[in-house]
């Protein structure tokens, strides 16, 4: 089908990220933007495909407790190098490349942004030129962080030698220019706008990328984006589509591009606050468990809320194509997946009976609910996005029915995600009953992302309201189950136990509402080839088998 | 004796050797400035549709009774009637004159609720910057002390970027400002501050240009000589004369306000979501500008327009209040 | 003149460094975190030790201090080194090396030196907003000084509701409907300003051309708008003045009375306000660059605004504020020297 | 018919003037600016046309140059023809502007009114100059420039070289004019027109151009249409005069012939009101002038009396100047320097002399609206220089000033019935309905109707401002009022009453004046004492007749020399008038000043003996 032939037979290949790179080092910045670009130039050893399957990339297979590569105790993981990889600079890729990588996201100065990755590492040793073996502290039921998928690429130990710790910053060069072993090499890195690359001559791969250029342009907003490869033809890859359906139905009228889309673990959620955010509490005691909050404690009440939404809608006028309604926290991988659809229908009359059986009626006829002089008022915050708009404003109407008021508030989402301990508008204060956002996990493995609801580990003063535990939820089963599923290593129970604990903080206590499974949406031009969508690692994961269809 | 005299035309004559008398009847000053605007047109259609916004966002409502947030998801994407001229098949409804939006609120209603809240911001911004620019540009004329000082600061405050400062005043402010004015109330404050605070320089140097040039004007020492007081020369004598050009800043204050604000709805750091002015409409609507051009255009004609009325008002207004245009 | 310019000069030193403690109390104040755009999945503890790394834990004079010394003293020897090196003018001088080693002031986002970045934005930032500004004042000063001279004649009329549109409408709304007419309808212009762009020949001139004439025309219908205003009004306070009589009186024609003697005199308020304008330039326009793409300073600092990137956002809004103070100054000493009546001791 | 009578006359004139009828649309309808004025120039002969503001004098001499259009006029009748050296006469009412620019500048000299504001401030002298004639005469620049030098020198300017690459600010207001002289001479133009040119100068400077005039005129046969309402002047240049009243020729004849015979009965009038230095020669004491058409014949001389009401010792101001990096002051303006004198109640005391001699400033200094460095002033046993900032409030009770333009002294936008009554709440003297009744009064007392306690300064004439002024200076029942001058504005008709408004007050309420003036005629007619300044310092002071009918010092009597008189058979000449420029007044800040010591020549008649200057 014509996809076959010289390197760089097809000229030049537009990507166009409403977000702009700022660097090209995924160590020290976490932004999706940074990592994606990233993954043109540098490469991890092994990447996570469509499916969410583990791919090799710089080695020959990734290692398993089957084939002897990951140790029985599940404490160590032996990586073996391809044979004759080279660096785009033509020196050989060694074992002490894969090595230093590890030195340098582990370096207690560097402010490594996939630290994570490296977490629980005890060591890294080189057992030869090619093989390198890892070890962790404890078993590890999943031992791919390291070195696998788009966050923890291998740098050149070369170019990076200097840039240790508290040094990292000062590499400019590097960081913009990064050696790697990936399809494409930088000539011009403008950080926040502009990226220009050609193909990598030492690519590993014959005849591959099939462009001989790239421009990686950054900025501006999705919209302009989706015009410019739907509507123009610009640009022959746009990012991260978030748009209204109905507006990108209307852009893909263009004709020029299509709208892809793939399904992750991103889920659209109401996180209920369990503790008191009001005001009127001193600074210090706001939203902490010392106060319960006055009637989100309550279970029908939570319930109730969940019961006026229409998911179905909400996908439909949000996301449509890219959007599922869903009630689950964990969405996917299929293993994991609760099969809870229990929330989809949405049944105002249910809402109103259940709050009236709980005793939350509108006695002083204000259209407001109340019981004890407590009224069902409520404030719900969230990020300012075009869609999230529209959320609040549907979910305000169907609150309004169930005899429930409704303040909205929009933050800039800088303020809302920036963890400024000093600021009242962080997700994490959560000075609000309400607030939604989207969150997923890293791989496929949900295990980190189920223990942050562990009791304890919510925001408070004494930790700089740093924590993951939104709701400060806390429930003994669930904390015993989490530890459970840390002792566990097989598949199968393991899959038992994560669903026990999503059904416990969605369907069992209504502390996270899902709403809405967000899939990725991107775009290619018609004549882009080759591109398949990827949610589990960068979305450029292939980009060295895109090619162009139809010269 | 008149001994000389003895012709009456020479009595006249010798008359007219006093001085003239004025040629008119007295008239209040406000007349002839008024008489002057009133020939302005520009100023007239401005200054007319004006009123005509002003009077239909405030009594619209009472005509127009639809809740402006009211969702309505069955009639969502209708499209004004007008388009039946042109498109026998659109979508619309006489209950939706002006369409509706993705999730079915009235235009209509969200047009004059939000032209309520550009409005407000536009007028109360516009004040606040002339009240704080006069008061700065006067101070910095009059008192010879407090000029340099001033005027740096006055540089501050140019070069002070608005995002931030009004990020600042959101954390710093939101709080105490929605328990005292509700939450509604309490951004329109802060909107309305920063971009008020932001905004008074322009006026702040023309007025101390003025004061420097009146207060070496002779009726100024002669206020002096007569014992009175620097505030009451300030009151009485300097700022009845720079009353025009802080008449044009004003007209050019409102429109400022108005467009600053919707700049700010477009990058987001607005008013809150369910809270329509005519820029966040706008901005909102820009994403579906091809498929309903009417959602940004309406909103953005009105924007346009308002402005433009008010900037052919100031127009009328300087030439009205300059005595030199409107002569003797 | 000159000890006025100097005196100035010395005593714009407090009031800038006065204007930096309080653009940087501002954004110390301001809400926000540069880890905002780090995903969630990263974990807080990691989030901790990259703030670490950024040095953000230190108090705030000691982060002060530091952006000071960075900022004034090491930038300086940056831009000498370069200069010794590389320029034309100074280039010939041995290369030196003062900065060799020392911390310059680091963007958070992009671990880079912040004026390199500036630098590399400066180009675009300067073509678009330049010329739009260039082009803005070309328009307008005919525009002024006919409807100066024929006072509410029809052209007058015209011109003044022409410029009042431009001045009422805003960019986000003319850019994007330019956009949509000329790039998605008719194709004629692209949408995306493309910053790599390389003129080299006519072609290449032409391209140019075409992807700045949208974003150039949307900003310079603000400038033309409001600088035929203050033309006009200059204009006409001196059409009516007794000079004017005396050179007619002379015999000159009306061209030369009117292009010569007036504006010569009309264009010393104008200059001024042109140079006090000169530093919106710089700061480039923040929704006209992000609309097109131009990716100039404009956009460079929002989108250090919403990455809350303290240290680019501070030099920013700094040399932002150095150019206003100095183009004030400049302004002032442009009006004494067109202005012979005008001494400054 | 015109035509043929024209050439048929023994002198053909090079101007001739017929029914001509100006009009302007303003937004009241069309005001006619000049209704129907006829009259001829000849050859080298000085037509002067005078009569009071707004008669109509510019605007005629504008039609003449087609220079009304540009001001919004039009002309609606008569002819303006113009005699053209090589062709038939044209009329220059139908000329097109082509032809019509080739006449002026070239062929017809304008000089304008406001030397201050008549040249362009951006273009140097030179280049002003030479633009005429490198356009009408082809000459290529540096032809031009040596045009403009040689001009210069027609003109007596000192150091010409340098005057062409000055600015005009850099020039006095006596050395602009005689630059606008010369642009309007620059190509010999046969018919000059001169729009009261020396209005806005000193009377030195102002004898100086006048003489200039007089002798280029000689010199070069140039036709001149010279405008003014100041009768002095007519009667030092003019051969023919024509006299305006509202738009209207009413009168014209030889100068002697209008001075002492006039026919038209406002003619009478104006030069009724002229006052006429010398008229007072053998009156030991002021008396109100006798003016036509007013109803008090009786005129009283004022006495006054001997008590001493004001009392300004060893006064000095100076205003520094600052400069130098650090604005240190570098240098002061040496504006009043030990300056002396009394004031009598009930009488006036004068302060003449020139433009920057410190007249304003010694006025000032005594109400302390500027702080002097150092003197005395003591009112009426109150010691002025010792007050703080609330007793010097309420010592200007006593005191109060008038100024000299009544178009800017009085806030624009403020009814005048508040503006009288003003000093009256700033004090507090009166409350309620009696501060009503107070102003009521004043305005009866300057003569106002009470009609116009309601209406705006912009709708009075500037003699009714002046009264107001007065009004508002008699607000507090002050014993003493600083006319600083006060009449310099006005019309002659219009000042005469001022000043007989001035001295009845004065008879009646007993008021010391301090009269500041730089016109000898008027000063002669209202003081009792009269000090003449120089550089700061009273160079001569005495009893008014004395000084007058016998100057001692230099000073004083150039100045007297320079005065025109309002008589044409005085014609001054030019080669009696020899002034020197006024050095400056700025001395460096250690430079320490000569006290002031005078000499007794008669009794109370003071000259000073160190070296002012002159
Ligand atoms: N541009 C104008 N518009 C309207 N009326 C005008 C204009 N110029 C002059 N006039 C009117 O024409 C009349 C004559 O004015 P003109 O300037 O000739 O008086 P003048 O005798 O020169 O007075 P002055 O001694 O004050 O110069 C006045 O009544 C004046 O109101
Ligand atoms: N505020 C001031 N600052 C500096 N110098 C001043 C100031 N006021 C006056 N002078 C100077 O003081 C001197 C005397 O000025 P003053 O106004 O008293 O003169 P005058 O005799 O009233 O002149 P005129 O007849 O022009 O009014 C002049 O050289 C003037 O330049
Ligand atoms: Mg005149
Ligand atoms: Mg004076």
């Amino acid at each position: 089908d014509g996809h076959e032939g010289e390197r760089g037979r097809d000229g030049q290949v537009n990507i166009i990220y409403w977000q702009a790179p700022s660097i090209l080092n995924p160590y020290l910045s976490g932004g999706t933007k940074d990592i994606e670009s990233a993954s043109l130039v540098i490469e991890p050893l092994g990447r996570y495909d469509e499916n969410g399957a583990l791919v090799p990339y710089l080695v020959d297979e990734i290692p398993t407790v089957e084939n002897g590569g990951v140790s029985a105790d599940l404490k160590s993981i032996t990586w073996k190098l391809s044979e004759g990889l080279i660096w785009s600079d033509g020196s050989p890729v060694t074992s002490a490349d894969v090595a230093f990588t590890a030195e340098y996201c582990m370096h207690p100065e560097g402010g490594c942004a996939q630290a994570a990755k490296f977490d629980g590492v005890d060591s890294v040793e080189i057992i030869d030129d090619l093989t390198v073996k890892v070890t962790f502290v404890d078993a590890k039921p999943n031992p791919y962080g390291p070195f696998m998928g788009g966050q923890s690429p291998i740098i050149q130990k070369a170019q990076f030698a200097d840039c240790l710790g508290a040094k990292a910053p000062e590499c400019t060069e590097a960081n913009f220019n990064p050696i790697g072993t990936g399809p494409f090499v930088v000539t011009d890195f403008r950080p926040n706008d502009v990226i220009q690359m050609v193909a990598n001559e030492n690519f590993r791969h014959e005849g591959k990328p099939a462009f001989a250029s790239l421009t990686f342009k950054g900025g501006g907003d999705a919209t302009a984006a989706g015009r410019a490869v739907l509507e123009t033809g610009e640009f022959d890859y746009a990012w991260n589509l978030q748009l209204a359906p109905d507006v990108l139905a209307k852009m893909a009228e263009g004709g020029k591009g299509v709208p892809v889309s793939a399904f992750g673990t991103l889920v659209e959620r109401l996180e209920m606050n369990l503790t008191n955010p009001s005001p009127d509490l001193p600074e210090g005691e706001r939203s902490t468990i010392a106060h319960p909050h006055p009637f989100l404690s309550d279970f029908s009440v939570r319930k109730a809320l969940s019961m006026a939404i229409d998911r179905e809608l909400l996908v439909e006028i949000g996301y449509g194509q890219a959007g599922r309604a869903t009630c689950n926290l964990v969405p996917a991988p299929a293993l994991y997946a609760s099969d809870n659809t229990e929330c989809l229908t949405q049944d105002i009359d249910g809402a109103n009976a259940l709050l009236d059986e709980a005793g939350w009626v509108d006695s002083d006829g204000d259209g407001v609910r109340d019981k004890d002089g407590v009224k069902l008022s409520i404030l719900y915050q969230t990020s300012t996005n075009a869609v999230r708009q529209d959320f609040q404003a549907l979910i305000k109407d169907w609150w309004n029915q169930i005899g429930v008021e409704t303040e909205l508030r929009n933050l800039d989402a800088s303020v809302f995600f920036g963890g400024d301990p000093g600021s009242p508008d962080t997700f994490q204060k959560f000075y609000a009953d309400v607030e939604m956002y989207a969150n997923n996990f890293d791989g496929t493995d949900p295990q980190a992302y189920l223990s942050a609801y562990r009791c304890g580990n919510e925001p408070k003063p004494a930790s700089q309201w740093q924590g993951e535990n939104i709701n400060r939820f806390c429930n003994e089963e669930y904390d015993a189950l989490l530890d459970e599923l840390a002792r566990t290593g097989e598949l199968d129970k393991r899959g038992e136990i994560a669903k026990r604990l999503n059904d416990i903080i969605t369907r069992e206590t209504m502390t996270i509402v899902p709403l809405v499974d967000r899939g990725r949406v991107s775009a290619h031009s018609n004549t882009l080839g080759g591109v398949i969508l990827n949610t589990w690692d960068s979305e450029l994961w292939n980009a060295a088998d895109w090619y162009r269809i139809g010269n | 004796m008149t001994d000389q005299i003895t012709d009456p035309s020479e009595i006249e004559l010798y008359g007219a050797l006093k001085d003239k008398e004025p040629p008119k009847e007295p008239r209040s000053q406000w007349k002839d400035v008024w008489d002057q605007f009133r020939k302005h047109k520009g100023a007239m259609i401005g200054g007319g549709f004006l009123l005509f916004i002003t009077l239909a966002v405030l009594i619209g409502p009472l005509v127009w009774d639809v809740d402006p947030k009211k969702l309505d998801i069955r009639n969502k994407d209708m499209r004004p009637l007008y388009t039946l001229l042109w498109d026998g098949d659109a979508r619309t409804s006489w209950a939706k004159p002006l369409g509706s939006d993705n999730l079915g609120r009235d235009i209509l209603a969200t047009l004059i609720a939000g032209g309520r809240a550009s409005m407000a911001v536009g007028w109360t911004a516009m004040i606040l910057a002339l009240l704080i620019g006069t008061a700065v540009g006067v101070s910095a004329g009059y008192f010879k002390r407090l000029d340099g000082p001033l005027m740096r600061l006055t540089d501050l405050f140019l070069s002070l970027p608005i995002l931030p400062l009004l990020l600042v005043a959101v954390t710093l402010f939101r709080q105490p400002l929605r328990a005292n004015f509700g939450p509604e109330t309490g951004m329109f404050i802060l909107i309305v501050g920063v971009i008020g605070i932001t905004s008074w320089m322009q006026t702040a140097r023309i007025v101390r240009g003025e004061i420097l040039a009146l207060k070496e004007r002779e009726f100024i020492l002669a206020a002096r000589s007569i014992g009175t007081k620097p505030f009451a020369i300030i009151r009485r004598h300097l700022l009845p004369n720079v009353v025009s050009p802080i008449m044009v800043s004003a007209t050019l204050g409102l429109a400022t306000a108005i467009i600053t604000e919707s700049a700010l709805s477009f990058l987001g750091v607005g008013f809150p979501s369910d809270f329509p002015t005519w820029g966040k409409l706008l901005s909102d609507a820009v994403p579906r500008m091809e498929e309903f051009p009417e959602r940004v255009m309406l909103p953005g004609i009105l924007i346009s327009l308002t402005v433009l009325s008010v900037n052919y008002l100031g127009d009328g207004l300087r030439d009205a209040l300059d005595p030199r245009i409107r002569g003797r | 003149m000159l000890t006025y310019t100097i005196r100035r000069l010395v005593l714009s030193i407090p009031t800038l460094l006065f204007i930096s403690v309080v653009i940087f109390l501002l954004l110390q104040l301001a809400p926000g975190d540069p880890m905002a755009q780090v995903p969630l999945t990263v974990p807080p503890e990691v989030k901790q030790k990259m703030r670490e790394a950024l040095g953000l834990g230190a108090p705030i004079h000691i982060q002060y201090w530091k952006w000071l010394v960075q900022f004034f003293w090491i930038e300086p020897q940056v831009f000498l080194d370069w200069a010794t090196r590389e320029s034309l003018l100074l280039g010939w001088l041995p290369d030196t090396a003062f900065a060799e080693g020392k911390l310059r002031v680091i963007s958070w986002q992009t671990r880079s030196p912040v004026m390199d970045i500036v630098m590399q934005r400066m180009p675009q930032t300067l073509w678009v907003v330049g010329m739009s500004y260039i082009v803005g004042i070309l328009i307008a000063l005919p525009i002024g000084i006919y409807s100066a001279y024929k006072q509410y004649s029809l052209f007058d009329q015209a011109g003044t509701f022409v410029s009042m549109i431009g001045f009422s409408v805003p960019p986000f709304f003319s850019g994007v409907l330019v956009i949509v007419i000329f790039s998605v309808n008719l194709g004629w212009f692209p949408s995306i300003y493309d910053t790599t762009h390389v003129v080299t020949d006519w072609a290449s001139f032409k391209v140019q051309l075409q992807q700045m004439i949208m974003p150039v025309m949307v900003l310079a219908l603000q400038t033309t708008a409001q600088i035929s205003r203050f033309m006009r009004a200059s204009m006409l306070d001196n059409l009516n003045q007794d000079y004017v009589r005396t050179a007619r009186a002379k015999g000159l024609k009306e061209s030369a009375v009117v292009l010569v003697h007036v504006l010569r005199n009309s264009m010393i308020p104008i200059i001024t306000v042109i140079a006090l304008g000169i530093p919106s330039i710089f700061g480039g326009a923040i929704i006209t660059e992000t609309l097109f793409k131009v990716n100039g300073i404009g956009q460079l600092l929002l989108t250090a605004l919403f990455a809350n990137d303290l240290p680019m956002v501070m030099t920013l809004t700094f040399i932002f504020a150095i150019l206003i103070v100095l183009f004030n100054l400049i302004a002032d000493v442009l009006y004494g020297i067109l202005d012979p009546r005008i001494r400054y001791d | 018919m015109l035509d043929q009578e024209q050439q048929t006359g023994a002198v053909h004139p090079i101007a001739q003037i017929k029914g001509l009828r100006v009009e302007f649309q303003t937004k009241d309808g069309p005001v006619v600016g000049v209704e129907d004025v006829s009259f001829d120039i000849n050859p080298g002969e000085t037509v002067c046309v005078v009569g009071e503001s707004g008669s109509g004098k510019s605007v005629s001499s504008l039609s003449l140059m087609r220079l009304v259009e540009f001001g919004g006029g039009e002309i609606t009748g008569g002819q303006l023809w113009f005699d053209r050296p090589d062709a038939d006469d044209v009329d220059l009412a139908k000329t097109d502007p082509e032809s019509m620019r080739a006449i002026r500048g070239n062929e017809i000299g304008m000089i304008f009114q406001e030397p201050m504001t008549a040249l362009n401030p951006v273009f140097t002298v030179g280049r002003q100059l030479t633009e005429g004639l490198r356009l009408h005469k082809d000459m290529t620049r540096a032809e031009a420039e040596a045009r403009a030098l040689e001009l210069l020198r027609e003109v007596r300017i000192p150091e010409p070289e340098r005057r062409l690459t000055q600015y005009p600010h850099e020039l006095s207001g006596g050395m602009r004019q005689r630059v606008v002289i010369a642009m309007a001479l620059a190509c010999k133009p046969r018919l000059l027109i001169a729009d009261e040119p020396t209005t806005a100068l000193d009377v030195t400077i102002q004898a100086e151009i006048l003489a200039l005039m007089d002798r280029l005129k000689r010199e070069t046969g140039t036709a001149v249409m010279f405008i003014t309402h100041d009768m002095a002047v007519v009667a030092q240049m003019a051969d023919r005069v024509v006299v305006m009243f509202r738009g209207n020729k009413v009168e014209e004849g030889p100068v002697e012939e209008i001075f002492e015979n006039p026919q038209h009965a406002y003619t009478k009038a104006l030069l009724a009101a002229v006052p006429k230095l010398g008229e007072m020669t053998g009156k030991p004491l002021p008396e109100p002038m006798k003016l036509l058409g007013t109803k008090n014949d009786e005129i009283r001389p004022i006495p006054g009396t001997d008590e001493v009401l004001l009392t300004v010792r060893n006064l000095t101001t100076r205003f520094p100047v600052k400069g130098g990096f650090f604005r240190r002051t570098v240098a002061n303006v040496h504006a009043v320097e030990d300056l002396s004198f009394t004031i009598n109640k009930g009488q006036t005391l004068s302060l003449v002399g020139e433009s920057g001699c410190g007249k304003s400033t010694a006025g000032r200094s005594i109400l302390r609206l500027v702080d002097p460095m150092s003197g005395e002033v003591d009112l009426d046993g109150t010691d002025i220089m010792a007050l703080d900032h609330n007793a010097l409030r309420e010592a200007r009770l006593d005191m109060q000033m008038i100024f000299q333009d009544p178009f800017a002294s009085l806030n624009p936008q403020m009814q005048l019935s508040d503006q009288v009554a003003e000093p009256i709440h700033n004090y507090g003297t009166l409350k309620g309905a009696a501060i009503q009744d107070r102003v009521a009064m004043l305005f009866d007392r300057v003569e106002l109707p009470r009609s116009f306690m309601r209406r705006f300064p912009h709708e009075l004439s500037g003699g009714q401002r002046q009264r107001v002024a007065i009004a508002r200076a008699l607000a507090l029942n002050p014993k003493l009022i600083i006319a600083d001058e006060a009449v310099s504005a006005l019309d002659v008709s219009v000042q005469a009453q001022v000043l007989n408004l001035m001295m009845e007050l004065q008879a009646e309420l007993g008021l010391s004046f301090l009269f500041i003036s730089h016109d000898m005629a008027v000063v002669e007619r209202v003081s009792h004492h009269v000090g003449v300044m120089y550089l700061g310092r009273i160079v001569e002071m005495g009893p008014r007749a004395r000084v007058f009918e016998n100057p001692q010092h230099p000073y004083t009597q150039a100045l007297m020399k320079a005065v025109p008189i309002a008589d044409p058979r005085q014609r001054k000449d030019e080669r009696d008038l020899n002034f020197k420029p006024i050095p400056s007044p700025i001395h460096p800040v250690g430079y320490v000043p000569e006290p002031s010591r005078y000499r007794e020549v008669e009794t109370g008649h003071l000259v000073l003996e160190t070296d002012s200057g002159y």
